[in-house]
């Protein structure tokens, strides 16, 4: 059974979405009851990944392989460490929900809709699992086109335009992903003799310098416009403003998480002299950092609810970044974290506007003011995802802000110093909105009826809610599950770091407080160690 | 003396035999039989089973080949080779003229000018094609081209009364004889180096030459000319759009197609055999034609409003990948070309085949507007059309990512590092204007409410070209072996 | 030898002169009785280089054949408008000046390439008299260049084909 | 006076290829750049049956039969297209030819 769970989480979303191609049209309501049942399923068979996964045990789990195309030596193989169960779990949960929320919102060519979604999914749920990294690339692809349709045909009045730039960015990002990938694939044959595209078999390549840095920063593209890092990050807006609620909820909570994904299980373990190579590190935490900055700046001055809370995911998505490139267990662990944290709160807040928008068809800010009064459901959960986004203490944002900017002050005092005017201003913006738009005296009598939420919507928000609290008060289970991960990229990426610090220091990440505790026990951090030259043999 | 023609002549010409013969037979049961166009599609019998006959005898090659553990059979002291290059080729033509011919009747009914010599010529062409790709002499090889050229002239003016056809017609022909003539001007200072017609004996002249001896990059150049004009490269692609938007869609399909694989085929004859010394010299001329045909086509491309030229820009910059699988030149691009024919052929056939389908009567139904609402209209066909541009623009798991991957590996491989980055950059312009098909047929509303003009044909056809599309691309092993076929030579 | 000096230079004559006149006459059927002194110069070549068979391959076939196609369509078509035109298209200095170049670089070519022919010159001027046997090309003809020869009659009943398709209103 | 060597043939035939595509290049009338293909053609003639003396091999003058061929075909055919377009649209000027863009 195990070593075909991955297969059906996957077959699951493509299954339902052969059959749901021969269901009527006309009948919307069968559609809609088909899609939120195989997406609902599709979370199901997800679970007992979460039950059966074995915290401490090196290496992949549940992996499964099979020859798929062998005069390339490409593979179907899969398999889940801790990071990649945690952005599974994400995007099964989020993926469901997001089903949910379009019960109503979608009323126009609904059948192809959930199609659409359901391959979305397929893709997402791809690009976690692969193991081979052709595959992950055919994954990464696929998402594309669901999410251009998504965006385009069902998306606000400069849908055309979103949907476009959105795919055009992330395609000239893939396909220079693309030429590093087959670099690698070439030197392989070179050193090994055969071709593959197996990552464990592309881990054993020896790589000179050069090769490495611009097969990173072919990498780079990809991923850091997926992210995305601050230059690339033009698109996002766009997409997220123009997109359907449910379409927004899964490019923030999932689709951006390919990047920072594609860092962790590629950039940083196949490239590792590239990847702690001091420029270069350097150049990624200061993007990383104007990221967070800028983001945070751009929110604040935002008019547009929803274009506020898409700036915010820049900001947020910058601290993702800065934590693996601290290259340290708190930072990575923290930042796999927050990965997921920013999957619940901004899911949670772009469903917060989708609800809104469904009952007013406007984002303009100054348009509400004082919905607490009638909306008091609303109201609070509002509340609970705008704090769980600005890091309040006992919300998850906290655990994964606070364990990143650990990271980054063992790395550098001053990345951690900018990244905290990041969490101010994040609070700021957050705050400030709540107070435009919940707080107050009602000023626009269009608000004076609106109901509030209903129970569907409740319950989609309800395990978001818990979910976020569970990260919030008790995140070992989290830090247990990524420590192996974790300790496995940090010692390929900076061999001497564990040596460094003796033995007993590898235990720790249990938890933000044991984290906290262990920090400050060490020596002062002082500036970061040398990367390690001459490579890693 | 030797024998005039032996059996082993006779085995190397049989699909080509087959294609005439039925090709002959057409043209006289037309003037006999049908003096009613309506039953004019019987002849399609004749293009099937001549089809059928000639993909057995490449069966027969092939396991002749196989089975006695040789590479090559030569006939006519040399003037045809079969080897696993001229099979595969001779497959795709086959598929191409099958799939156009069984499309071709109801557009033409509609056109008003359904006509038997309309089969006759898919198949002489075919048989043209067929000389192109086993062709190893000077001589063999140009009249091959001339046969095949001929027979697109006319079928590009079929239309005779429409004036685009007769314009797209008449502009192919000049443009066309005008760069055979520099063709087979090159190709006479290639018999005047080597003092045979040969291939062969050409290969060896050349390259028991310098490099950059003044002849032969006269001959190159002058060969190139009349080369690249037939496979559509910068900057002699002017025939290209126009030529495709004024003939009849089907006969684009098939110009676009097959004669494009012919004359890629031809190419590699060319520049693989008796070029291939001469290396030095052509391939940076060669890499900045194909970036400038990259270039060009996917920017003109942008700008067009008229789904066949834009189809026809588009397979311009096909042809520039293609081109860059020659300038990496080793097997990996060699074998990429291979590829990208295969599925160029079933994909862009496909996307014309949507076209053949959009004109109805009184409708010409080849603008992006004529593409609006689609979706709502008939689905199966939005679908198919998105499945061809996705594998126009070479997004995985679609056939085309696969032609483009090959041809982005044989580049890495061979250190083109600059020619692989635009290449792939490209890929994200090219989306832009396939796109603009997409948006027209999901998110644009119908503009005329005609059903589309479907028939049996069509729908055989369509299936054949998205099933391959899709199958090629998510489960391409056997195909890949197929194609590795092509390097037996 | 001078003859053969002279009649190379005076079917050169011919063969330039009524190619330029070709190209540059208003009146078609001017440009086309130019284009028989041309092709006229260039069956005396043929002459010249032994090759009797083509001389009157050329003689039979393209003056008297080919030529009164022209001489026939341009007939059909009336050009008498089409001489009172504009006889140039626009681009006629960019393509002159295209031609140019090319032209010198071809010039240039040649003259370093002489050496590429050498040995082929090397054999003797006096052609052997058997080279323009027909008897001989028709040994070539049918037994080496069987295939293409069967092809190209494959390719002038396409060419019949073509044409009444193309000009026959109806068929 | 030199001897007439293949050179001279080969500059001779290179001569009127150009002035052939001068001939393309520049004329508007079709049947005239159709004149002008034959002269290409017969360049390439000129150089086939210079090499074939010079050579002393007949293939040469073999494959001149098969360009004055297939320079048989393609003016007939030609021609045959320039009748259908004339009485479609009673031009003979290449660039009248206009509702494609040239």
């Amino acid at each position: 059974m195990n070593q075909h769970l991955l297969t059906l989480v996957l077959a699951t979303p493509l299954a339902g979405l052969a059959v749901l191609l021969f269901l009527p049209s006309s009948n919307q309501t069968l559609i809609r009851v088909w899609a939120n049942l195989v997406a609902f399923a599709g979370f199901l068979v997800s679970v007992p990944l979460a039950w059966r996964f074995q915290a401490g045990a090196p290496g992949f789990q549940f992996t499964e392989s099979a020859d798929w195309i062998p005069s390339l030596g490409v593979h179907y193989h899969v398999g889940i460490d801790g990071i990649s169960l945690l952005l599974l779990m994400l995007t099964t949960v989020i993926g469901f929900l997001a089903v949910l929320s379009s019960w109503n919102a979608i009323q126009d060519r609904v059948k192809p809709y959930y199609a659409m979604f359901l391959l979305l999914q397929v893709g997402m749920i791809g690009v976690f699992i692969s193991l081979d990294f052709f595959l992950f690339f055919i994954f990464w692809e696929l998402v594309l086109v669901p999410m251009y349709f998504i965006i385009g045909v069902w998306g606000g009045p400069r849908k055309l335009y979103a949907a476009i730039k959105f795919f055009l960015y992330t395609l000239a990002g893939s396909v220079l992903l693309l030429l590093g990938i087959l670099t690698l694939y070439l030197q392989h044959f070179s050193q090994f003799g055969f071709y593959t595209f197996e990552i464990s078999e592309l881990m054993r390549l020896q790589l000179s310098r050069g090769i490495e840095q611009w097969v990173f920063w072919a990498f780079f593209l990809g991923f850091a416009i997926k992210v995305p890092m601050f230059p690339f990050h033009t698109w996002l807006p766009d997409a997220h403003v123009e997109a359907p609620t449910a379409g927004s909820v899964v490019l923030a909570s999932v689709l951006l998480k390919m990047g920072t994904y594609g860092f962790l299980r590629f950039s940083l373990p196949l490239l590792p002299q590239a990847s702690s190579d001091r420029t270069i590190v350097q150049i990624l935490a200061i993007l990383s950092i104007v990221g967070i900055i800028y983001g945070a700046l751009v929110s604040l001055m935002q008019q547009d609810w929803k274009k506020l809370v898409a700036y915010s995911s820049v900001s947020h998505l910058g601290f993702c970044t800065l934590g693996i490139f601290a290259l340290n267990p708190n930072g990575i662990a923290g930042s796999v974290i927050q990965q997921v944290n920013h999957g619940i709160s901004t899911g949670m807040l772009f469903l917060v506007i989708g609800v809104i928008y469904e009952r007013r068809h406007t984002r303009e800010i100054a348009e509400y003011g004082g919905l607490a009064h009638v909306m008091p459901k609303y109201a609070t959960v509002f509340a609970i995802a705008m704090l769980s986004s600005a890091g309040l203490p006992l919300l998850n944002g906290f655990v994964g802000e606070f364990t990143i900017l650990q990271g980054a002050f063992e790395a550098s005092r001053a990345w951690a110093a900018f990244a905290v005017t990041g969490v101010i201003l994040g609070a700021a913006y957050l705050l400030w909105l709540y107070q435009r738009t919940m707080l107050g005296q009602i000023t626009n009598i269009k608000n004076l009826h609106l109901p509030d939420l209903s129970f569907r919507e409740m319950a989609i928000f309800l395990p978001l809610i818990a979910w976020a609290f569970w990260i919030g008060v008790y995140p070992k289970p989290y830090f247990d599950v990524l420590r192996q991960p974790v300790t496995e990229i940090v010692e390929r990426v900076r061999p001497a770091y564990f040596a460094a610090r003796g033995r007993e220091d590898r235990g720790q990440g249990s938890g933000a407080r044991g984290q906290l505790a262990s920090t400050l026990r060490l020596p002062a951090p002082g500036p970061r160690p040398p990367a390690p030259a001459g490579g890693t043999q | 003396m030797t024998p005039l023609y032996t059996s082993t002549d006779h085995f190397t010409i049989i699909p080509a035999l087959m294609l005439v013969l039925f090709g002959c037979g057409i043209l006289l049961f037309d003037f006999l039989v049908f003096p009613d166009p309506r039953q004019r599609k019987w002849l399609l019998l004749f293009v099937v089973l001549a089809e059928g006959f000639a993909g057995y005898g490449l069966v027969r090659q092939q396991t002749y080949l196989a089975v006695n553990g040789i590479t090559a059979i030569t006939g006519f002291q040399g003037s045809v080779t079969i080897d696993g290059f001229g099979i595969f080729y001779n497959w795709i033509f086959v598929a191409a003229a099958v799939i156009v011919a069984i499309v071709s009747y109801k557009y033409l009914e509609i056109a008003g000018e359904h006509h038997g010599e309309y089969y006759g010529l898919i198949l002489f062409a075919q048989a043209g094609m067929y000389f192109l790709a086993t062709g190893t002499d000077l001589i063999t090889l140009f009249v091959g081209l001339e046969l095949m050229a001929l027979c697109f002239y006319i079928m590009v003016g079929f239309l005779r009364s429409d004036k685009r056809s007769n314009e797209a017609a008449i502009k192919y022909l000049l443009l066309g004889a005008f760069s055979s003539g520099f063709l087979v001007y090159g190709f006479s200072l290639m018999y005047g180096i080597a003092g045979s017609t040969k291939l062969s004996a050409v290969s060896a002249a050349i390259a028991a030459r310098p490099a950059w001896d003044p002849v032969v990059f006269l001959a190159l150049t002058t060969t190139s000319v009349g080369l690249l004009f037939k496979i559509s490269a910068v900057p002699f692609h002017m025939w290209a759009p126009d030529a495709y938007e004024g003939a009849p869609t089907t006969v684009t399909a098939y110009l676009s197609v097959a004669s494009k694989a012919a004359s890629i085929a031809f190419l590699l004859r060319i520049f693989l055999g008796p070029l291939a010394a001469a290396r030095d010299v052509w391939e940076p001329f060669l890499a900045v034609i194909a970036v400038a045909t990259l270039t060009l086509g996917n920017l003109a491309a942008i700008n067009q409003t008229n789904i066949k030229r834009l189809l026809a820009y588009s397979s311009i910059s096909h042809a520039g990948y293609m081109l860059l699988g020659l300038v990496a030149g080793n097997q990996t691009g060699i074998n990429g070309i291979a590829v990208y024919v295969m599925v160029y052929t079933f994909m862009n056939l496909g996307a014309f085949l949507v076209v053949v389908a959009l004109r109805r009567a009184h409708i010409i139904g080849e603008d992006l507007d004529d593409f609006s609402g689609l979706m709502q209209k008939s689905p199966g066909y939005a679908i198919l059309m998105l499945i061809f541009l996705l594998s126009l623009a070479g997004i995985p798991p679609t056939a085309g990512f696969l032609g483009k991957y090959y041809i982005f590996l044989s580049l890495i491989q061979t250190g083109h590092y600059v020619l692989a980055v635009i290449a792939t950059l490209y890929v994200a312009v090219a989306i832009y204007y396939y796109f603009k098909i997409v948006r027209s047929m999901f998110i644009r509303e119908s503009t005329e409410p005609a059903p589309l003009a479907t028939s049996f044909g069509l729908h055989v056809a369509l299936a054949v070209s998205g099933v391959l599309t899709l199958a090629i691309g998510i489960y391409p092993e056997p195909f890949l072996r197929l194609a590795q076929t092509s390097l037996l030579r | 030898m001078v003859i053969d000096a002279v009649s190379f230079y005076l079917f050169a004559l011919m063969v330039l002169g009524g190619g330029i006149l070709t190209i540059t006459r208003r009146n078609a059927v001017h440009s086309a009785i130019s284009l028989i002194v041309s092709l006229l110069g260039v069956a005396g070549l043929y002459l010249l280089q032994g090759a009797e068979f083509l001389f009157a391959v050329q003689i039979v076939l393209y003056v008297g054949g080919i030529m009164l196609l022209f001489l026939f369509v341009i007939m059909l078509v009336n050009l008498d408008m089409a001489a009172k035109e504009r006889q140039f298209n626009h681009q006629w200095l960019v393509a002159l000046v295209a031609v140019a170049l090319v032209g010198a670089q071809t010039g240039y070519f040649l003259i370093r390439g002489q050496g590429a022919f050498r040995i082929a010159d090397a054999g003797g001027i006096a052609p052997p008299s058997a080279l323009g046997n027909t008897e001989i090309l028709a040994d070539a003809l049918f037994s080496k260049y069987l295939l293409p020869f069967e092809l190209v009659s494959v390719l002038l009943l396409v060419a019949v084909v073509g044409s009444v398709v193309m000009a026959k209103k109806r068929i | 006076m030199h001897p007439i060597t293949t050179v001279h043939y080969l500059a001779l035939s290179a001569a009127l290829l150009l002035i052939g595509t001068v001939g393309v290049l520049t004329r508007r009338n079709i049947v005239i750049i159709l004149m002008s293909i034959e002269l290409i053609l017969n360049a390439v003639n000129i150089n086939l049956i210079a090499f074939s003396h010079a050579l002393r091999s007949v293939d040469g003058q073999i494959f001149a039969i098969f360009v004055i061929t297939d320079a048989v075909a393609e003016a007939a055919v030609g021609l045959g297209i320039l009748i259908a377009l004339f009485r479609n649209k009673e031009t003979v000027q290449a660039d009248e030819v206009d509702l494609l863009k040239w």
